[in-house]
């Protein structure tokens, strides 16, 4: 089974962020995404989710590396310092490389 | 005598602070809000078909007034005596320029059991004084010139869970009026206080949540969460008076006026004015003022329209 | 006079085609749903109990072949008029022969506003309805021999939410008959229509999310999706005549004829007619003729009954 | 006559035995619990308004000694008997010493339906008894050496969704009294055997998947899960003669004798007891216990009552 | 601490597909998997997760090289055509190589 | 765009370990968690999420690689015998080493 390599990028973020952010990605060139919501804590303290503001998600993109460190570049310059954030990216295989 | 909702409030806070296991669930809490918006706002309506729109036009301009005049006023305070950023005290301003609706339900419950009529057209009222503060707060905290894209921020603000659903309820009231509305009266009007309760448990939770940012940031926001309300219940008295407003309606205007958003504004802010620390916004009007003023507030603004029109 | 569930509706639409930020969690849905299906069953089910049951078999059985036909009636128009796929056309033909119970609860709240009666025992041809035209779908789709699991296929629609608390609801109440019920009518039948209107709010935005699907395909969708609930609403309507219901009931009957379904049929036609595009059935049952038979279809329906009955 | 919200439970069960695809979301079925524990909560309260607390202390003092006990007679039996492994013994033994609320609350909807009266105040009763097993459970898992951290057990136990919820409702009871409660009755009381069917639904839905659990241990834990709360009750309804309970009373403590915990114990073992297998004291008090007091234990506590009083 | 490297095979896919695929991956050789709910964008339009017709699962299962092999083959063969699905695979260390 | 290696360590295990999970990451060294709630089955059989008892979490840390097996070791020594959980560990790259 022919496989091929790309990147997974995953962003854990602010709720009220989900509008403009798939926005983001989808015009810096990824082909689709993937939320769930999620909850945690990090520099910006405890994000537990029990109502709207206080609630994180988590985006995941598969996309070729070009379009990963251009996203990556982006939120970084964009978000990194007023919101609470992490991104992360590593190699994943998929077998329809035209797909992403 | 303390009104149950009051003690359910109590009950969320003591069960957050003592960190016992209880949760409401995200979609719970929803729930509960949809329904409270949605009552109110119909409340609103049916007093709308009642009587012209236009006498109420004055009442309308002088509340926008009033929501511009607060945040400006809270705004030099913030950032000269409290210190705060530039950012932070613009984002602060707004939410106490604005209102808070489950403050709002709560008063709804403390006349109600008091017996005291008020002008059922102030959900109207509350619609209207969610805005300007937003606009103040942006404007100071980025000036006009700074490509501020108005086009979002209005849909942000329109486009909130908040006003959607309160703007509907009181156009679904205002076509179908009273007896059209009688069919769906046990849910969103017999259920109200009970629903209200599940509300205040919840927001006894999440109030208790935000003691933490207030121990990190002073006790500049405690004094400024608790005089500022005193204060602006003071002006909202005076306005509902002038305006011509009954006893209860000049208690509710206060009311109006003390209480700080903690929905429309901080995710409006969020988006405009992401410089602005949340942590410390939430902490005054979530930590601090929403407690006052259910718990004490509300009682120190009827006794004031009381004195005022006794 | 227009009934405020439909407001709710009208809301829920309108808050979608603006893109508003409001939502309904998918728990709350999913609780509206069930209470709604409860309460459609338990009242049907309590009529059951009242009469005898072998008077209803004659009706039952037109009624499943109604099902039949409706839908091997659209399959043709589908497919050579509207040239869709097989696949496409043999899965909206089910959706068509098919019933939507949300439909159903807007007829019944249109007809108690105007009290007119109807037999009460309607829940039990809704669920009948259900199922025939999946039958009919899965095989024009892919004939007989293809190697259709039906035990799964049954498995599927048998055990489908919708059907499920249908007919529990329908067992519940004829076993439990009108006084077993009473204490459980305050939430499932004070708050029916309270219910409902959550409901309805929600189908507003999910209705505005079809519209996408609807102008990537056609006006044919749009024609059919208005044409076909017609068509069925008469022979609805002339087949209640026909058995002999009342005036409420006929209306009843050719609501049932002409709505669409959008929960049942879509999970059944996405597991056994894979092929077949979920975006066209829901496009056109939910964008087109959802909307159409709440806001024009029903009023329509009931003056043609009133018109074959006058 | 079969009480309506046992076919609801009968319903569920039926669909989970089926597997058929009705689940309600957790969010939905933590709603109902939420409503149900503060119900059951203010009921007491309100009683416990009315008469002096000390008479109480006797009673109090006796339902938490039966607490210890009902977890010390069951360890033996089930190590010896059943040859369980210590921790599954002492965890099994601490869910049967403690109580039940769902069971609790088809017990209330039995004794209404027959319009027999019964000590309003058992909920504080219902919440001593949560605790007393647990303590029993731990012990007999870990002895008193073994460094078990006792104030996490208490914040675990006491912090519990459970407690919260049943003292908050009695404490807010208590306070407001009965007329202070007649605004949140349509929620709290109005609705509570409709929201009871819901949560029976889901409890039917949640008892089918013990089965499994049942299957792969054997008879001994079917013969337990019902000869124990036919012991139980019976010293249950032993004591409440003793006591000087009412009938109503003596069938209720009876129940709650004969009840095991599924929310507070499993917890509390999870953290302290960790060894202890769930799935064997939830296929117990869930897939045997439960079941068998909704359906006929609850009659036959009623009627071991009846006799004692007779 | 010794540790092995297994593999981590994620499908994104519509939620009506769950109870097959819970099957087939069984039967495929998985000693279990885990499930998200999900919601996200691609090829086949937005799925919201409003209601349940529009919602996501996101499934992972670890397992050995020919054990993803075969679930990705299967998958592609029997889904890829008609329902909304990506599928993706990375490496993973694992302390107890015999659970998967 | 320079970027840097860490450790994603994930942990699918009992909703009920989750307020103690979280204080054992902390205190061996994480910098923060992201949890999501989750089904699944595994060797001790299915946990379908219906109610509280019965449903996973699913816990990521994102760290340096001795934090890792920090947690790896601790949470194996601790949870492994007694509570249904998987743990498994992938290397992803990061932007702002100093927040992992
Ligand atoms: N080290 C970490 N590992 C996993 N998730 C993290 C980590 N740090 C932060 N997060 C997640 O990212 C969100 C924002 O992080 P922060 O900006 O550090 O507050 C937190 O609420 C967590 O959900
Ligand atoms: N490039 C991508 N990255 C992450 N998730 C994706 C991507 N493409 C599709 N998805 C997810 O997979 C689901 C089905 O994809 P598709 O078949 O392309 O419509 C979508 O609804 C998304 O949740
Ligand atoms: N091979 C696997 N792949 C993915 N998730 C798994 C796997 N095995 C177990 N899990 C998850 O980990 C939880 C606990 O596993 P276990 O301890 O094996 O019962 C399960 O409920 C699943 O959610
Ligand atoms: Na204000
Ligand atoms: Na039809
Ligand atoms: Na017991």
């Amino acid at each position: 089974m022919e496989s091929f390599t790309r990147k997974l990028l995953t962003i854990v973020t602010e709720a009220a962020l989900e509008t403009v952010l798939v926005q983001d990605v989808e015009k810096l060139g990824a082909h689709g995404y993937t939320i769930t919501d999620a909850r945690g804590k990090g520099h910006r303290g405890a994000r537990s989710a029990g109502w709207e503001t206080d609630a994180n998600i988590r985006l995941e993109v598969v996309c070729d590396e070009p379009t990963a460190e251009r996203i990556a570049a982006y939120v970084r310059d964009h978000y990194y310092e007023n919101y609470a954030m992490i991104l992360f990216i590593s190699d994943v295989s998929v077998l329809r490389p035209e797909k992403f | 005598m303390i009104d149950p909702v009051i003690l359910f409030f109590l009950l969320g806070a003591a069960a957050g602070l003592l960190r016992s296991e209880l949760r409401l669930p995200a979609a719970v809490y929803e729930l509960v809000t949809i329904v409270l918006l949605l009552s109110i706002g119909l409340k609103g309506g049916i007093e709308l078909a009642r009587q012209p729109f236009g006498a109420l036009v004055p009442q309308m301009l002088a509340v926008v007034v009033m929501g511009f005049a607060l945040a400006l006023l809270a705004f030099p305070v913030l950032r000269y005596i409290g210190r705060l950023k530039r950012a932070d005290a613009a984002s602060i301003a707004a939410h106490y320029g604005s209102v808070s609706v489950g403050t709002y339900a709560v008063a709804v419950a403390y006349l109600g059991s008091r017996e005291v009529a008020f002008e059922e057209h102030m959900p109207l009222l509350l619609v209207l004084l969610e805005v300007p503060a937003i606009l103040v707060g942006i404007v100071l905290a980025r000036g006009f010139s700074r490509g501020t894209r108005w086009g979002s921020v209005a849909h942000e603000v329109f486009g909130g869970k908040g006003i959607v659903l309160l703007m509907g309820g009181l156009f679904i009231g205002w076509i179908a009026g009273p007896d059209g509305l009688s069919s769906i009266e046990p849910l969103f009007f017999d259920l109200f206080k009970g629903i209200l309760a599940l509300f205040l448990l919840e927001m006894g939770l999440i109030t208790a949540a935000q003691i933490g940012g207030l121990r990190r940031h002073g006790l500049f926001l405690v004094a400024f969460g608790i005089a500022m309300p005193l204060f602006s219940g003071l002006i909202g008295a005076g306005l509902g008076t002038v305006l011509g407003l009954s006893l209860g309606g000049t208690a509710m205007l206060a009311t109006l006026a003390a209480s700080a958003s903690y929905i429309a504004v901080p995710a409006a802010m969020r988006m405009s004015v992401p410089d602005a620390n949340p942590t410390l916004s939430l902490a005054a009007s979530l930590g601090v003022t929403f407690p006052f003023n259910v718990l004490l507030g509300i009682p120190i603004y009827y006794s004031i329209a009381t004195w005022i029109h006794g």
